[in-house]
């Protein structure tokens, strides 16, 4: 006992002294424990502590049925909720070999991609509050506050929807979606220029990411960085595009690959993501097929017992559901390879030497979701 | 299907014993829990593979046995590889693979706290997720909870009590 | 000369991009009819709630205080956090013949995700998700409701609508 | 009034003891005054933000939520004022009065009308400056007795953050005294009766302007120079282990500092309580005469406050170090420089 407690606390030196950041800490959006080895302003060393908020959804899931475990993933991440249902359900569907309808496939597309939106506008405005500034983040919400009324119509919740289903989706869409979607875009182009306005092209903010937090390739390699953290660092990673999923075959967007590595980099990816995920919606928004929303499928849902894998791209990176199924009405074991987790180990590396104010950038960066990573 | 091919070659020139079998849609591999640093480590450094991506570490509890599954990707030729290992008699051990993905130190925490294994050569080996004191390992099957329907439901009859 | 020219372009260009996102701001501060906040207690009547809202689960009764639940147990089985608690009794019918028939549907509020699948699972459409969202109350046990009403009973068929 | 006030104190207290009385008067009428200014700044600061961000603001206290700020003061008075037990207890509880106190000190020689000054120091601005830069110990104070890492750290770097800056805003009011001839207030405020110094000081004072008003926003500690109480990085800084009314306490100091910094800023380069006036337009001049000079103080005081709360509101923070580089590498050079220019010009008789 005496050996684990001080396997939990950093030695330091004289001059050295040790912070704790979190677990109730402004900048680290929820609670994640960061000890820190301060040397003055600079850090020395630092080590995560998790687990404030794990709920154990792996080993709950080994109780509860196919239909009903689905709910729970949208606690993960719940800024990619619909997201993580996708998974789930796609890695379902795999299992039974269901063929899941074409309109069913693009409104799960749709949604997803307003959710990347959503997502990605949330860290947009809280990278803004990390670094100080207090007026991004409410206009990043009035765009975000329009798609979670897209999602309130057609889903019925705004940020935990449980909209995905084995089969399908949940409801048909609202009437109303299409040109509220279209309705969304166009102002959201109207806007854009604010967001370039208040933080992209201001002085300041560039001096507190250009050049902090680098993370070189062969480590976001070494550390399997998923999502826009990666593909920051330059390494080609998209899920959407290595495997497409539900309706990514039939659309044309592009990777968003920068090779500097910095939270510059990281912001920019990200900025250029929800230009990208607009096009998707774009493409899709016009051509929903007409059909069926939702495969028949057996009221008690039995996956013949083998392993099933799915990854999909959620907002902050690749997701993996792995199933392993006895063949009974409950897994046998779920695991969750999440974004967050891995992105997590690369904080330590970006974060040595550099100082208090570039750990909150780097954070801030990383888009660090705590329940994704303690699950 | 060429690609397939020429893949199961250049693990069969590695690993001369070894069947390709498959885990969900990937190609899986099965190695001894000793050898199992070795055989990643050749894995790893082998040119024409380069698996330099653990992309998850995670075990599934078989009751005989435990399974470690490394799910291996290589970022240069795209190829993925399950690499499974069983671990029969406790006291559950292997070595770490931390030289040579870093990513592994997390996931190895993470396995050690749900299940027990203990990895040799981690450098900060703990419990991640459960306190330091907490007893048995969650993710095994023998550590017994109850149904997570059927706890809500009695704290809901418990309400019921109260209310009438 | 040119470190002196990129000093004080460099100047130049900082207050140029800091004046544009003050611009901003204030341009913000000047048009007060772009404020989307809303007062709520005040704005209950004019309150957009879309439809499909999911507030809670809901037992809809007809006029003759009838509604559609069979006390299957199909939803009780379907929630994943036991909020449902299906209570049926065997009633005798005229004719001799036992039937069971809905009881109590007891639905805790406290405990449901509002995941729907209650309502997916049930096949008589008995249950719906309601608008309803002002719940808060200082005990838990108050969050338990009978979603059926008192004296209420099933709905006769009519006409089988099989399809 | 003021006589009639004097005699019936004489009357009540007697001779001896009615100026002692009178002081206590005049003491407490000031802070009341202060105290006063900053709660309606603080409530003037949460309408602004909120509109900048498309928010309503505080809308429940009162009509438009007007006394949504009285109502936090009187909240933070009821509160418990806990010490923290490692706390070194006297120099934490000192602290808070110090910061205070010291703001308030700064309020003597400012000349908010022709005839309401306190005190007409002949050395008035060295005074104001002088006095404000005390307030950084009641922040060390307060940083190092909390005993509190982040306390700790929000202290140092306001110390090094306020020392630094005290340079060049020295620098720029010195560009200011040297073009007037005079330290005094009163005397400042006068050489500027035939135009603001900002209008009539050619490009040195523009530039001195600017510099002082990026130096004493930092010397605020406010965004986006607030890195002593940066709150997404050391949750509140050397504050954060205070409650209640000492909390309070360095609530209002921070806005008291505002008003004086904001006062300073309109003697030296907005004219303090002179009205605008533009040559040749006689009109104009003699409606503008009409305005009382106490609404023109408050006036240019407050375009000046809404200034560092624009400020505020828009940008993000800097970094420790980039904030020392801003001071050391642009601003005092340039003040410097802008200093001799500012001298030959003076001794050119340049100015207007």
């Amino acid at each position: 006992m005496e050996q684990t407690i001080n396997n939990r606390i950093l030695q330091s030196s004289d001059d050295e002294f040790i912070i704790n950041v979190g677990p109730q800490h402004p900048s680290t959006h929820g609670v994640l424990h960061l000890q820190l080895r301060l040397d003055g302003e600079e850090i020395a060393d630092l080590k995560p502590f998790l687990g404030y908020i794990h709920r154990g959804i792996e080993k709950m899931c080994e109780s509860l049925t196919y239909k009903q475990f689905i709910y729970l993933t949208s606690r993960m991440d719940y800024l990619s909720a619909h997201i993580n249902n996708q998974a789930c359900c796609l890695a379902i569907e795999k299992s039974l070999q269901v063929e899941v309808p074409e309109r069913a496939k693009v409104i799960r597309t749709l949604m997803a991609e307003l959710t990347r939106l959503a997502s990605h506008q949330l860290w947009w405005g809280s990278t803004g509050l990390d670094m100080g500034a207090v007026s991004p983040f409410f206009y990043a919400f009035r765009e975000r506050e329009m798609i979670l009324e897209i999602f309130e119509e057609t889903c019925g919740s705004r940020l935990t929807m449980n909209y995905c289903v084995p089969g399908g989706v949940m409801n048909d869409i609202h009437p109303d979606f299409v040109s509220k979607v279209k309705k969304l875009i166009q102002q959201f182009k109207a806007n854009i220029h604010e967001y370039d306005e208040l933080l992209t092209g201001n002085p300041i903010f560039q001096s507190r990411t250009r050049g902090v937090g680098y993370l070189p390739k062969e480590d976001a390699i070494s550390l399997a960085c998923s999502g826009p953290v990666a593909r920051a660092s330059g390494i080609s990673c998209d899920v959407r595009k290595k495997e497409p999923y539900d309706a990514y075959d039939r659309v044309e967007f592009e990777e968003i690959i920068a090779s500097e590595g910095d939270c510059f980099a990281r912001y920019r990816v990200r900025m250029k993501e929800m230009l990208e995920s607009m096009k998707i919606i774009e493409q899709l928004i016009d051509n929903i097929p007409a059909g069926d929303y939702r495969a028949k499928i057996k009221g008690i849902i039995k996956p013949p017992a083998g392993e099933y894998f799915q990854r999909v791209e959620t907002a902050r990176g690749e997701l993996g559901v792995f199933i392993v199924s006895d063949g009974s009405n409950k897994p046998y074991r779920v695991k969750f390879r999440t974004p967050n987790f891995s992105n997590l180990a690369a904080l330590k590396p970006m974060s040595l030497g550099a100082k208090i104010g570039d750990l909150v950038a780097i954070m801030a960066s990383l888009d660090l979701i705590i329940p994704d990573i303690d699950r | 299907m060429m690609q397939q091919n020429g893949f199961e070659q250049i693990l069969k020139s590695i690993f001369p014993e070894i069947t390709l079998s498959k885990c969900a849609q990937f190609n899986a591999i099965e190695l001894k829990p000793e050898s199992i640093y070795a055989g990643l480590e050749k894995l790893h450094q082998q040119s024409d593979l380069k698996f330099d991506m653990l992309v998850c570490l995670t075990a599934v509890d078989r009751v005989t046995h435990i399974e470690v599954l490394y799910h291996l990707r290589s970022t240069f030729n795209g190829y993925d590889l399950i690499v499974k290992t069983a671990l029969v008699e406790q006291p559950y051990e292997l070595q770490s693979v931390v030289p040579l993905w870093r990513s592994a130190e997390l996931f190895e925490m993470e396995i050690y706290d749900m299940f027990g294994i203990s990895f040799s050569g981690h450098p900060d080996l703990r419990r991640l997720f459960m306190p330091d004191d907490w007893e048995g390992f969650p993710l095994r099957k023998s550590y017994k909870t109850t149904d997570v329907a059927d706890n809500y439901l009695d704290s809901h009859k418990l309400l019921l009590n109260q209310q009438e | 000369m040119n470190a002196v020219k990129r000093y004080f372009s460099s100047i130049f260009n900082a207050i140029v991009a800091l004046l544009k996102g003050m611009r901003l701001t204030g341009s913000y501060l000047l048009h007060p009819s772009k404020i989307l906040t809303q007062q709520y207690p005040e704005n209950r009547e004019t309150l957009y709630i879309p439809e499909r809202f999911k507030g809670r689960v809901y037992m809809p009764h007809d006029e003759n205080n009838e509604h559609n639940c069979t006390a299957c147990t199909l939803c009780q089985l379907a929630c994943p956090n036991g909020s449902i608690q299906i209570i049926s009794k065997n009633i005798e019918l005229p004719d001799g013949t036992k039937k069971k028939v809905l009881d109590r549907w007891v639905y805790n509020l406290g405990s449901c995700t509002l995941c729907q699948l209650c309502v997916d699972a049930c096949p008589s459409d008995a249950i719906v998700m309601d608008n309803a969202f002002e719940f808060s109350v200082y005990n838990k046990s108050k969050l338990i409701f009978d979603l059926n009403r008192p004296g209420s009973k099933l709905k006769e068929k009519k006409t089988e609508p099989q399809v | 009034m003021i006589t009639w006030i004097g005699n019936k104190l004489t009357e009540i207290f007697g001779t001896t003891l009615a100026p002692y009385v009178g002081y206590v008067l005049i003491g407490f009428a000031i802070i009341t005054l202060v105290v006063l200014m900053a709660v309606i700044s603080i409530y003037l600061e949460r309408k602004i933000a909120a509109f900048m961000q498309m928010r309503l603001g505080p809308m429940r206290v009162g009509k438009w939520g007007t006394l949504q700020a009285f109502a936090d003061v009187f909240k933070l008075m009821l509160k418990e004022s806990l010490t923290p037990a490692q706390a070194d207890k006297q120099l934490f509880n000192i602290a808070p009065y110090l910061v205070l106190t010291v703001s308030f000190l700064a309020f003597a020689p400012i000349a908010f009308s022709p005839s309401l000054q306190l005190w007409d120091l002949n050395i008035g601005v060295l005074y104001v400056t002088s006095v404000s830069s005390v307030g950084v110990i009641g922040i060390l104070m307060a940083g190092w007795a909390s005993n509190n890492k982040y306390s700790l750290l929000g202290a140092m770097r306001s110390g090094a953050q306020i020392v630094s800056y005290e340079l060049s805003a020295g620098i720029a009011i010195l560009t200011i005294v040297m073009m007037s001839g005079s330290l005094s207030v009163s005397g400042i405020i006068q050489s500027q009766a035939d135009g603001w110094w900002i209008f009539k000081g050619h490009i040195p004072a523009i530039i001195a302007f600017v510099i002082f008003a990026i130096a004493s926003t930092a010397e605020l500690n406010r965004a986006p120079f607030d890195l002593a109480e940066a709150e997404q990085e050391l949750t509140a800084g050397f504050h954060t282990e205070y409650s209640g009314m000492q909390f309070a306490m360095f609530f209002l100091a921070e806005y008291t500092n505002m008003f004086i910094v904001s006062m300073l800023g309109t003697t030296l380069f907005l004219g303090g309580w002179m009205p605008l006036h533009i040559a040749g337009w006689e009109s104009f001049n003699h409606l503008m005469d009409k305005i009382p000079p106490f609404l023109w103080f408050f006036g240019k005081v407050f375009i000046s406050l809404f200034m560092i709360i624009w400020f505020r509101w828009t940008f993000p923070r800097l970094r420790i170090d980039q904030l020392l580089k801003l001071e050391w590498k642009y601003l005092l050079p340039i003040g410097m420089v802008n200093l001799v220019f500012g001298a030959i010009i003076t001794w050119l008789g340049w100015i207007l």
